[in-house]
């Protein structure tokens, strides 16, 4: 932990210099018309506001991927002791990977890494 | 203060371009000039510059676009007729009538940073629709989904070819977006990014004369063209040199051919290759024709705008873009024009 | 060998480091696409980045009309921050990093995970449609290269028998990664222009959707999004050269001295491969990163599995 | 003292987000107010000296908000709060419950009789972490790896419509929720081909 308070406090400085540089030039500035802030279209126009029930098309792919992101991290913990455990390590991460491998060439096969 | 305009001062100008009648793809050339940055977005600019003629439909879209270049910055409009009529938006513009306009960037995008008098708006100002004071809230909305919150509607719900039913984004794109030809609008329905239905619309480029050095053909008109499409792919650097050879006139073919080299290796074709089939030809094999600097080639009969809009349908927005830039015909006369 | 700056100077010298790195990032990416396209870049180009940092900073900010202004000042820092924390954990010498975290490329890794959450919500803030478009495409890549970045990082974190950076390091005083592993540094390649969303992988500020997140930025918080794009490029070169390339390990030339060249040149490497590759569709570039991409990954893990058994 | 300090912070951060929650009217503010919360939570486990249960956390919180906000903006009305609304049901109900289940976490946190057998510091936990995977645990820790196919798979078989028979044929046979599990009626326009028609069903083919 004594030696993460470095990365907090550098995380925590950058972001406050960032964040006072970003905020404080327009802080005073009045709003500019209402034509000057129509989202860029390139002289178009939209009808509706942007914000909306985005139908993201990856859908499935995230899923797949929080599942697959939750056995990385055994992995970690795994590396370290990889060199000390040998062959053993090896074959139970093989297997484990073989297994996660499986879902991943299911979800290629039925064409779900692909737009819905 | 006087160090940042200083520098601000020798910085490659930013600048919009848009596009207008007579122009042609000459513009694109510009981006030859190493003093000059091309932007895509008219927020990111200090200096808009209006290539052309601007009537009816197109001049609107000019004043949009003028509005939204940030309160400092500058227009400049680049014209063989500054005589003709002209939109609000260019009516303090600088005007400029020779082949280069360069200069007259440089000297707007100085004057832009080291003495920004606020520019006015020209459209008033209103929201889209009124809706201060309405409303259970105040702010224009009704209910969940209803009125029109801060001036606008909400997205609707429309059924979609996964079985999702999610909204749909109805909105008018360009003309002045990277990719679209000249005078070129694509009234599109998006729902998650791909395209539902889309419609090309040709806008009126106006009558009047060109711009020196808008027509080109053969290398030149091809050098251009790919300049446009090494923008939209994200290879800027190969832009420049493309729009530095059509500048020089696209005599050296060996140059062409190097550049040509590069474009392939690059995994252009390869993004853009099964995007846009139309008459079982992919924007690829048309990128390929186009690299070939082949001005037999050339001529090829322009395709009728309402069969470029339906192979958008169901197309990712960035592949509808190719798509519509593959087809773009390098004349004045865009796709949108053709006769179907 | 635990070493760590003082908590006060901790924020100075990664600002410090970003700040010299992202410049530097600016310089090779002019010289580069100068050189490309022809153009003869003279020395004016070391001024460069300056200039037209100093146009933005003329410039008012624009807004929309009705963003969400909280999310839209939040994101721009968001992401420097994240750039900063990442480059803490980079060990510049034997006895130097500014934090050598025991669980350094787990901390890495959020950082990373932390970046899809900023440039989705500088996508969204504005409420305009081609941000938001682009937001959610890099989502997309995001969630398919950041599995790339744990399986090279953990394959080198196997011969170090630690996750500490410093440690890595020090397991390549034989023999460096990049030899060991062949497979990793491409693929962390391809995390870094992903996470900078730079080049081939430029789908959250791409052309094709006008400057994508921050089409609808101007002054200077656009100036600060640029300049965390190139501080997070500048972190992973920095990151690269010391997973890969040996870090401090070198004759004659000090440690720091060397980490300095070895990211110089990886940023040049990552500058060529934004100029020299067109940028990959987003749809294609998912069924890419896990069909061929992620089975890399783990010939990457086998191939430091199979070399570090004793 | 300075332990005690961060504490404080984080834990006044991870309540505050976690209030604020509740109180916003847009889906995408709501998911990334509940990860500033989760981080902070993270921040004290680190403080505990989780060194890799913490940053593990702030990891998984990350990716998973991330694409928690996809849903939630996809699937909720008015996901941006545009119009302003509320994002608690039974409001009252809630809020007690809240309260109780804080008010008994604290009186268990400040009144609770806990072991008092601090770890030695300076001990390899993530290594100790790889050997009980390594050995005791390695059968619940390939059960996980089972499992998480599992999930993948029905991930892809829920919501994929398009499969390996074609791009429409995911819900080759499937059906329609019923507005009415008991009765079986539909909403309006979406009765499928052969249900409830009295006719030899074809199934639903796109």
């Amino acid at each position: 932990m004594r030696a993460l308070a470095p990365a907090l406090a550098a995380f925590a400085g950058v972001f406050a210099v960032a964040l006072a540089a970003t905020v404080w030039p327009g802080a005073k500035a009045p709003l500019p018309p209402w034509p000057a802030r129509a989202p860029w279209l390139g002289g178009g126009t939209p009808e509706t506001h942007a914000w909306s029930r985005f139908h993201a098309r990856y859908y499935p792919l995230t899923l797949v991927f929080v599942a697959f992101e939750m056995e990385m991290m055994f992995m970690y913990p795994w590396a370290v002791v990889y060199v000390r455990e040998g062959v053993t390590a090896l074959a139970d991460m093989g297997v484990f990977l073989a297994l996660l491998s499986l879902g991943v060439l299911y979800a290629w096969r039925e064409r779900a890494l692909r737009w819905q | 203060m006087t160090v940042l305009r200083r520098l601000a001062q020798d910085a490659p100008a930013p600048v919009f371009v848009a596009r207008g009648g007579g122009a042609g793809l000459l513009p694109v050339e510009l981006q030859a000039d190493p003093r000059l940055r091309m932007v895509g977005s008219a927020r990111h600019a200090t200096v808009l510059l209006a290539a052309g003629r601007f009537a009816g439909a197109m001049g609107d879209a000019l004043d949009r676009v003028h509005d939204q270049l940030p309160s400092t910055g500058a227009v400049v409009w680049w014209t063989a007729d500054p005589d003709a009529a002209r939109p609000p938006s260019l009516a303090e513009a600088t005007v400029f009538g020779g082949p280069d306009p360069v200069e007259a960037v440089l000297a707007a995008h100085r004057r832009a940073v080291s003495q920004p008098g606020a520019r006015r708006a020209v459209l008033a100002d209103e929201p889209p629709h009124p809706f201060e004071g309405r409303g259970d809230h105040g702010q224009g909305g009704e209910g969940m989904m209803g009125g029109v919150p801060f001036g606008r509607a909400m997205a609707m719900t429309a059924d979609d070819r996964d079985g999702l039913a999610l909204d749909q984004l109805p909105l008018q794109l360009g003309p002045f977006l990277l990719g679209l030809p000249n005078g070129v609008r694509v009234s599109a329905v998006l729902q998650g990014g791909v395209v539902q239905e889309a419609e090309l619309e040709g806008l009126d480029l106006g009558e009047g004369r060109a711009l020196a050095g808008a027509d080109a053909t053969g290398a030149r008109a091809d050098l251009r063209w790919l300049a446009e499409a090494l923008r939209l792919g994200g290879l800027d650097a190969l832009a420049r040199r493309a729009a530095r050879l059509a500048r020089a006139g696209a005599t050296d073919a060996a140059a062409c051919a190097r550049v040509a080299k590069l474009v392939r290796r690059s995994g252009l074709p390869a993004a853009w290759s099964k995007v846009g089939v139309v008459e079982g030809e992919d924007a690829r094999s048309r990128l390929e024709r186009r690299l070939r600097f082949d001005p037999r080639a050339g001529g090829r009969r322009p395709l009728p705008a309402d069969r470029i809009g339906r192979a958008l349908a169901g197309q990712d927005w960035s592949d509808a873009l190719v798509t519509i830039w593959s087809f773009a015909s390098v004349g004045e006369r865009a796709p949108a024009a053709a006769a179907p | 060998m635990s070493n760590h700056a003082d908590i006060w100077a901790a924020p100075l010298l990664a600002a410090g480091i970003l700040a010299v790195g992202a410049y530097t990032v600016a310089v090779i990416h002019l010289a580069v696409g100068g050189w490309l396209a022809q153009a003869r870049p003279g020395v004016g180009l070391l001024l460069q980045p300056a200039r037209s940092a100093a146009v933005l900073m003329a410039q008012p900010a624009t807004a929309t009309e009705r963003p969400d202004r909280a999310m839209a000042a939040l994101s721009p820092a968001l992401y420097a921050a994240l750039a900063a924390v990442a480059v803490t954990v980079v060990p510049w010498s034997r006895s130097f990093s500014i934090a050598d975290v025991e669980t350094g490329i787990v901390l890495w890794g959020t950082a990373e995970a932390l970046v899809i959450v900023a440039m989705f919500l500088h996508g969204w803030s504005s409420n305009s449609h081609q941000p938001l478009l682009a937001a959610y495409r890099f989502v997309a890549a995001g969630v398919s290269y950041l599995l790339l970045s744990m399986f090279v990082l953990i394959a080198a974190a196997i011969p170090a028998e630690s996750l500490q950076l410093s440690r890595i390091v020090e397991s390549q005083a034989g023999l460096w990664n990049v030899v060991r592993q062949p497979l990793g540094l491409p693929l962390f390649v391809v995390v870094a222009l992903g996470s900078a969303t730079w080049g081939p992988l430029d789908l959250a500020d791409g052309s094709d959707v006008s400057g994508g997140t921050a089409a609808e930025a101007s002054g200077i918080p656009g100036l600060v999004w640029m300049w965390a794009r190139a501080a997070m490029l500048a972190a992973f070169a920095a990151m690269s050269a010391a997973v890969f390339l040996g870090g401090w390990h070198g004759p004659v030339l000090p440690g720091p001295a060397w980490m300095a060249v070895k990211t110089v040149a990886m940023i040049t490497v990552l500058s060529a491969a934004g100029h020299l590759l067109a940028r990959v569709p987003a749809e294609r570039f998912v069924t890419w990163a896990w069909v061929v991409l992620l089975p890399l990954g783990f010939a990457d893990l086998a191939i430091a599995g199979l070399g570090s058994l004793r | 003292m300075t332990v005690d300090l961060a504490f404080w912070v984080f834990g006044l951060g991870a309540v505050t987000t976690g209030w604020r929650v509740f109180r916003t009217a847009s889906m995408v503010r709501a998911t990334f107010l509940l990860l500033a919360s989760f981080l902070n939570v993270g921040a004290i486990i680190l403080l505990l000296g989780g060194a890799y249960l913490g940053v593990a956390l702030l990891f998984m919180m990350t990716v998973e908000m991330a694409v928690m906000a996809i849903f939630m903006v996809a699937f909720m009305m008015n996901p941006a709060g545009l119009n302003p609304m509320t994002m608690v049901h039974q409001p009252r109900l809630a809020a007690a419950a809240g309260w109780v289940a804080f008010v008994a976490g604290a009186v268990m946190a400040g009144r609770g009789n806990f072991p008092e057998r601090p770890l030695p510091g300076g001990r390899p936990v993530i290594a100790d972490l790889g050997a009980e995977l390594m050995g005791r645990s390695m059968l619940i820790f390939e059960t996980a790896g089972v499992a998480l196919v599992a999930t993948m798979i029905g991930a892809v078989v829920l919501s994929s419509r398009r499969s390996r028979f074609g791009d429409e044929a995911g819900d080759e046979g499937s059906l329609p929720p019923a507005l009415d599990p008991d009765t079986g009626s539909y909403p309006p326009g979406v009765i499928p081909e052969g249900v409830g028609s009295g006719h030899d069903h074809h199934g639903g083919h796109g």
